[in-house]
């Protein structure tokens, strides 16, 4: 007291005056934002299967959609999805429940518009969608797709344990190890071998061999290369 | 003040009031129900003679032709609970006022006259507290017609 | 010398009434002879909303009530819930839950620190106390999503599991909650000025704050040692350990310094709460659409950073509450306003209202 | 460099005799020039002033401060002064008109006064008074006022308590302010600034005199209207004070008298304590301003530190503890020169 809080007062500042500042420099630099962070409402209408869960687990009335019975196959056919966005809180119910992920906030929290009419989003069915109903009545759609998982899930394989997936096409273990460490270098080839395991595993065998040859070659050069750039060293 | 339980204190009340008390035990609470014409009887019984010194919540629901209003006393510090439900008829909601016993039943009537539309009597400012002085009407009673989107 | 009596109108439109709060003051000269609180201007009828909506979607408004500590009021909410429902939440969802409720009453006390700082004219204390605070906010955006409404807590447990890095944030946050409380203390409370603004200003003695309902740090810093985390524990809380910081005035400063202490305890909680913290689920098996059973009706309560925060709803066996009334601590430690002011000079319902930490979404509902 | 000014006045005043004008009519144009330059240092000092005060309370929070117009963000007081000029004005229809209107005026008018008499270096002043310290006190005290009557004129609740409160604050603190520069005043035995300047040719009066510069600098921030003082605005419970009802250019005038007035007293307080225009190496009038703004980067530095003071703690700090306590120094003062010149020291 007497004067002694006042001095200890005008130390603290004066310790802050020469730390660092804390502003952050938006919009310069933009925030780090958590992964979890909940920006805008985005909806993605191909994966969105009409079941309703988020319309009636969002307390605000924010969500809404309208749908179609389709005649041929009995499936609610989903016709418009609108997101009234104004009344939005933010709660992640709707994202929480949805069985197909198809509604989740991204990270733009920059929402701020003219008008009210604006903060409305609506997505209408896409025609393309329609187009690729009809094909798929057809039968083709499902096989594609059906193969379309096993692709997705051998890659998958091959990716978690390429040694066993691999051990399949190819014989010696030095090639395995070789073409492993390529796919996890590039996607793409992995893609390939993938695609051609589940269709044709002979010719994914040769394929397989030719990139071991490739990568075997690639190496024999740049050793080559070293070594004579050592030399002239 | 003296030591005493709980079960005790409900059996002396019974046997004081008799049969306008009735007694309901539940899950959290011993439920006090009494006819309103006890209420602050009883509530000075429960702050002067078993150290009920902490009215935490006050409330009321609408059940139809009844108001329930309920009153969750504790007591600072030791610790016990215990709650007074009381019933008053809709067309004539009035019950008597707590505010000499709790000075905290001021506002808390307060709210509940203006969201509920129960009198209390011998309150000495009985005005709105949250809604405007000129709202038309009680938004808690389940009649209330709600506008909006 | 005949003096008029005149009327000021503090809010609701002020720079310190934290709020829509609207105090009219009754003056002679500086001499407060009375206020009067007007309340409402942030009235947004939570409690009819709440029959319309159910229970779980009444999780995000809850989060509203007191906007500052947004965990503590959605904590209430979910474990009134569980308790009418009788649903059990895992221990680890248990620990989240007091990690995040201790961090909300940081924040809160830490606006109450900046809000009192700003004031009572101290601008610099103002941005000392935010800053501190942005850190719990980082924390909640981290798990919650969002910064100052995260809506984490959910009935049955918790949203999320929490990310990786949330125990480190969380570590460094608390390890410098000593060093902060040394910078608030330095920088106001052993301020002369503020001493003396604050000393013997607005005295609420025991037996009012008793009589009055005040519950919280403002009933502690009558001297009455009360805690709803040791007087009824709820969740974890009868297994941690931690002081109940008490002043012996009931005056402003005291006010102050039990939420800085309180600040400090907090701290040791979530300590303690992140040496425990056990693996396993976060979120108990709900059923989709909760219907507790008709005719039942139930209070619970916690401590919030503002007092005694109880929601008393009434099921008729809906998936909606028929009646739902929350008993919120700002809007009965505001009626001592008037109380405490009487007397003082103009300078006090400033410094009353700072300390008395009033939060208007709350007490308007 | 050091008698730059001062050789172009006496250039300017040779050209003019030559036009053939007569010696009196020579200087009164040289006093309007000299006035002249006085207010455009003034206006420049303030927009570097505003920009100063932000950037160091910003940085005493840790905060950038005004960074976007200008490196940084010097330009950006010019920019406010172009919006508060476009502003609206707008006058209360309750509001006591004229008096309302001149309020601000006449509070720019006696803070641009306060000029007259401080030497800005070596034979450079506007009037070299012989009362010199006596008129910056008179003429300080004017500003009570200009501020009564922006809280009168506003017809406002909050006006007038600020108006109120800045009059019996300021009456309050003028008497250990006048008191305080007595000390130097015995000591030096003028009243004229530039013998206090000379006088401290070998000692400032801050190591003679560092009770009355306390003093001094508590009843100046007080005069000043500077936090922890700054009862007549007090944002955060007048909400506004005596400025309640000012807008656009009229509220500006305020803030920029409020300026001109803290950088007066902080040159005064350079030139009565810290030796004025005196110092080494370089010219004189850069040491006045050098010094004048120390000054002012304390005054800073405590508003950015301080909570508001308590209204009636003010007035009795000022009653019972700053008037005795400079009376004391009075005393003192008297004793040591008494005894100075018993001993036959000076």
């Amino acid at each position: 007291m007497n004067g002694q809080g006042l001095i200890k007062g005008l130390g603290i500042t004066f310790k802050h005056f020469f730390q660092k500042e804390i502003t952050e420099q938006y919009p310069d630099v933009m925030p780090q934002l958590a992964p979890r962070f909940r920006g805008c409402l985005q909806f993605e209408f191909e994966k969105c299967i009409a079941c309703g869960i988020c319309v009636n687990s969002c307390p605000n009335n924010v969500l809404s959609f309208e749908t179609e019975k389709d005649e041929n196959s009995k499936k609610k056919k989903l016709l418009s999805y609108t997101i009234d966005f104004q009344h939005c809180m933010f709660c992640n119910l709707c994202a929480e429940g949805c069985p197909k992920q198809c509604i989740y906030f991204d990270h733009n929290f920059e929402l701020s518009s003219f008008k009210r009419e604006d903060i409305k989003m609506v997505y209408l069915r896409p025609a393309e969608m329609d187009m690729r109903e009809e094909e798929s009545t057809n039968g083709q759609e499902q096989q594609e797709s059906k193969e379309q998982k096993q692709i997705d899930a051998m890659q998958k394989a091959l990716q978690k344990n390429p040694g066993k997936v691999l051990s399949k096409i190819l014989e010696q273990e030095e090639d395995i190890i070789i073409l492993s460490e390529l796919m996890q270098s590039d996607e793409k080839t992995a893609g390939k071998i993938a695609e051609l395991m589940v269709k044709d595993k002979e010719k994914a065998a040769k394929v397989a061999a030719g990139f071991v040859n490739k990568a075997k070659k690639n190496r024999a050069k740049t050793e080559t290369a070293g070594e004579g750039g050592d030399a002239n060293d | 003040m003296q030591e005493f339980n709980l079960e005790q204190m409900v059996q002396n009340l019974e046997e004081q009031i008799g049969d306008k008390l009735r007694t309901v035990r539940d899950q959290f609470f011993i439920v006090l129900n009494i006819d309103k014409s006890e209420l602050r009887s009883l509530m000075f019984k429960l702050r002067d003679d078993y150290g009920f010194n902490h009215l935490a919540n006050l409330s009321s629901v609408d059940y139809g032709e009844e108001f329930e209003l309920v009153y969750h006393l504790y007591s600072i510090p030791a610790n016990d609970k215990i709650c007074v439900k009381t019933r008053v008829v809709r067309n004539s909601a009035e019950v008597d006022s707590l505010i000499e016993i709790w000075s905290t039943a001021d506002w808390q009537e307060r709210e509940v006259y203006d969201l509920m539309g129960i009198k209390f009597k011998g309150h000495p400012n009985l005005i709105r507290v949250l809604l405007p002085d000129d709202f038309e009407g009680h938004p808690l009673r389940k009649d209330f017609v709600m506008g909006g989107r | 010398m005949q003096t008029d009596i005149y009327r000021v109108n503090v809010g609701p439109i002020h720079p310190s009434t934290h709020g829509g709060l609207h105090a009219e003051a009754v003056m002679d000269g500086e001499i407060i002879q009375d206020v009067i609180v007007h309340l409402g201007y942030v009235h947004r009828s939570v409690e009819k909303i709440a029959e319309s909506r159910t229970y779980q979607q009444f999780v995000p408004y809850t989060a509203r009530l007191d906007y500052l500590a947004t965990n503590l009021p959605v904590l209430g909410y979910c474990q009134t819930v569980e308790k009418l429902l009788g649903i059990e939440v895992p221990e680890r969802a248990e620990y989240i839950r007091v990690i995040m409720a201790e961090l909300s009453r940081i924040a809160s006390h830490q606006i109450a620190i900046a809000a009192t700082g700003i004031d009572l004219g101290a601008t610099t204390g103002l941005m000392y106390g935010m800053r501190d605070r942005e850190r719990i906010m980082n924390i909640f955006e981290m798990t919650g999503g969002q910064r100052l409404l995260s809506s984490y807590i959910r009935i049955g447990g918790v949203a999320a599991d929490i990310p990786d890095d949330f125990i480190p944030a969380v570590r460094s946050f608390v390890n410098d909650v000593p060093q902060m409380i040394d910078e608030y203390n330095g920088l106001m409370t052993g301020n002369e000025i503020w001493a003396a603004r604050m000393q013997g200003v607005g005295i609420l003695n025991p037996e009012d704050a008793v009589k009055y309902g005040v519950t919280g740090p403002n009933l502690r810093a009558s001297g009455i040692a009360y805690d709803i985390r040791k007087a009824e524990p709820y969740g974890i809380y009868d297994r941690l350990d931690f002081d109940i910081p008490t002043g012996s005035r009931g005056d402003s400063l005291d006010r102050w310094t039990v939420r800085i202490e309180e600040v400090r305890q907090s701290g040791r909680i979530i300590g303690q709460a992140l040496d425990n913290l056990p693996e396993g689920e976060i979120i108990a098996r709900v059923p989709k659409t909760l219907k507790p059973d008709p005719g039942k009706d139930i209070y619970h309560r916690i401590e919030s950073a503002k007092g005694e925060l109880g929601y008393y709803i009434v099921s008729d066996g809906g998936n909606k509450p028929y009646r739902l009334h929350v008993r919120a601590p700002s809007f009965i430690n505001l009626m001592v306003l008037p109380l405490v002011c009487r007397g003082g000079v103009f300078q006090d319902i400033i410094t009353n209202i700072a300390t008395l930490d009033p939060i208007l979404g709350e007490s308007d509902r | 460099m050091e008698a730059l000014f001062v050789n172009l006045a006496a250039v300017l005043s040779g050209w003019l005799t030559s036009l053939g004008l007569s010696p009196i009519w020579a200087d009164t144009v040289l006093l309007f020039v000299k006035w002249i330059i006085v207010i455009t240092i003034i206006t420049l000092n303030i927009i570097i002033l505003i920009w100063l005060e932000r950037k160091v309370s910003a940085f005493f929070q840790e905060r950038l401060g005004p960074n976007r117009l200008g490196p940084f963000g010097i330009f950006q007081t010019i920019a406010d002064a172009i919006k508060l000029l476009t502003k609206e004005d707008i006058v209360p229809s309750a509001a006591d008109k004229l008096i309302f209107k001149t309020a601000p005026m006449f509070f720019i008018v006696v803070a641009v006064m306060l000029y007259t008499v401080i030497p800005m270096g070596q034979g450079m002043e506007v009037i070299n008074l012989n009362i010199g310290l006596l008129f910056f006190i008179s003429i300080g005290s004017l500003s009570t006022i200009a501020l009564l009557m922006a809280g009168w004129g506003s017809n406002n609740k909050w006006s007038l308590m600020g108006a109120v409160r800045s009059v019996a604050q300021m009456v309050s603190y003028e008497i250990p302010l006048a008191f305080s520069l007595l000390g130097v005043v015995m000591i030096s035995g003028s009243l004229n600034l530039q013998d206090i300047v000379a006088a401290q040719g070998k000692l400032w009066f801050i190591i003679l005199q560092p009770i009355a510069f306390i003093t001094y600098f508590i009843a100046a921030t007080a005069e000043l209207n500077r936090g922890p003082f700054d009862m007549p605005e007090a944002e955060q419970e007048l909400t506004g004070g005596a400025y309640t009802e000012y807008t656009g250019m009229r509220w500006a005038l305020f803030f920029l008298a409020e300026y001109t007035n803290l950088v007066a007293v902080s040159a005064l307080m350079a030139t009565v304590f810290l030796g004025g225009w005196q110092g080494p190496w370089l010219p004189s009038w850069l040491w006045i301003i050098i010094k004048t703004y120390g000054v002012i980067l304390v005054f800073f530095w405590v508003k950015w530190t301080f909570p508001r003071i308590r209204m009636d703690h003010l007035m009795s700090f000022s009653w019972k503890v700053l008037v005795p306590v400079s009376l004391g120094n009075i005393l003192l003062t008297g004793a040591g020169i008494y005894f100075c010149r018993w001993m036959g020291w000076c």
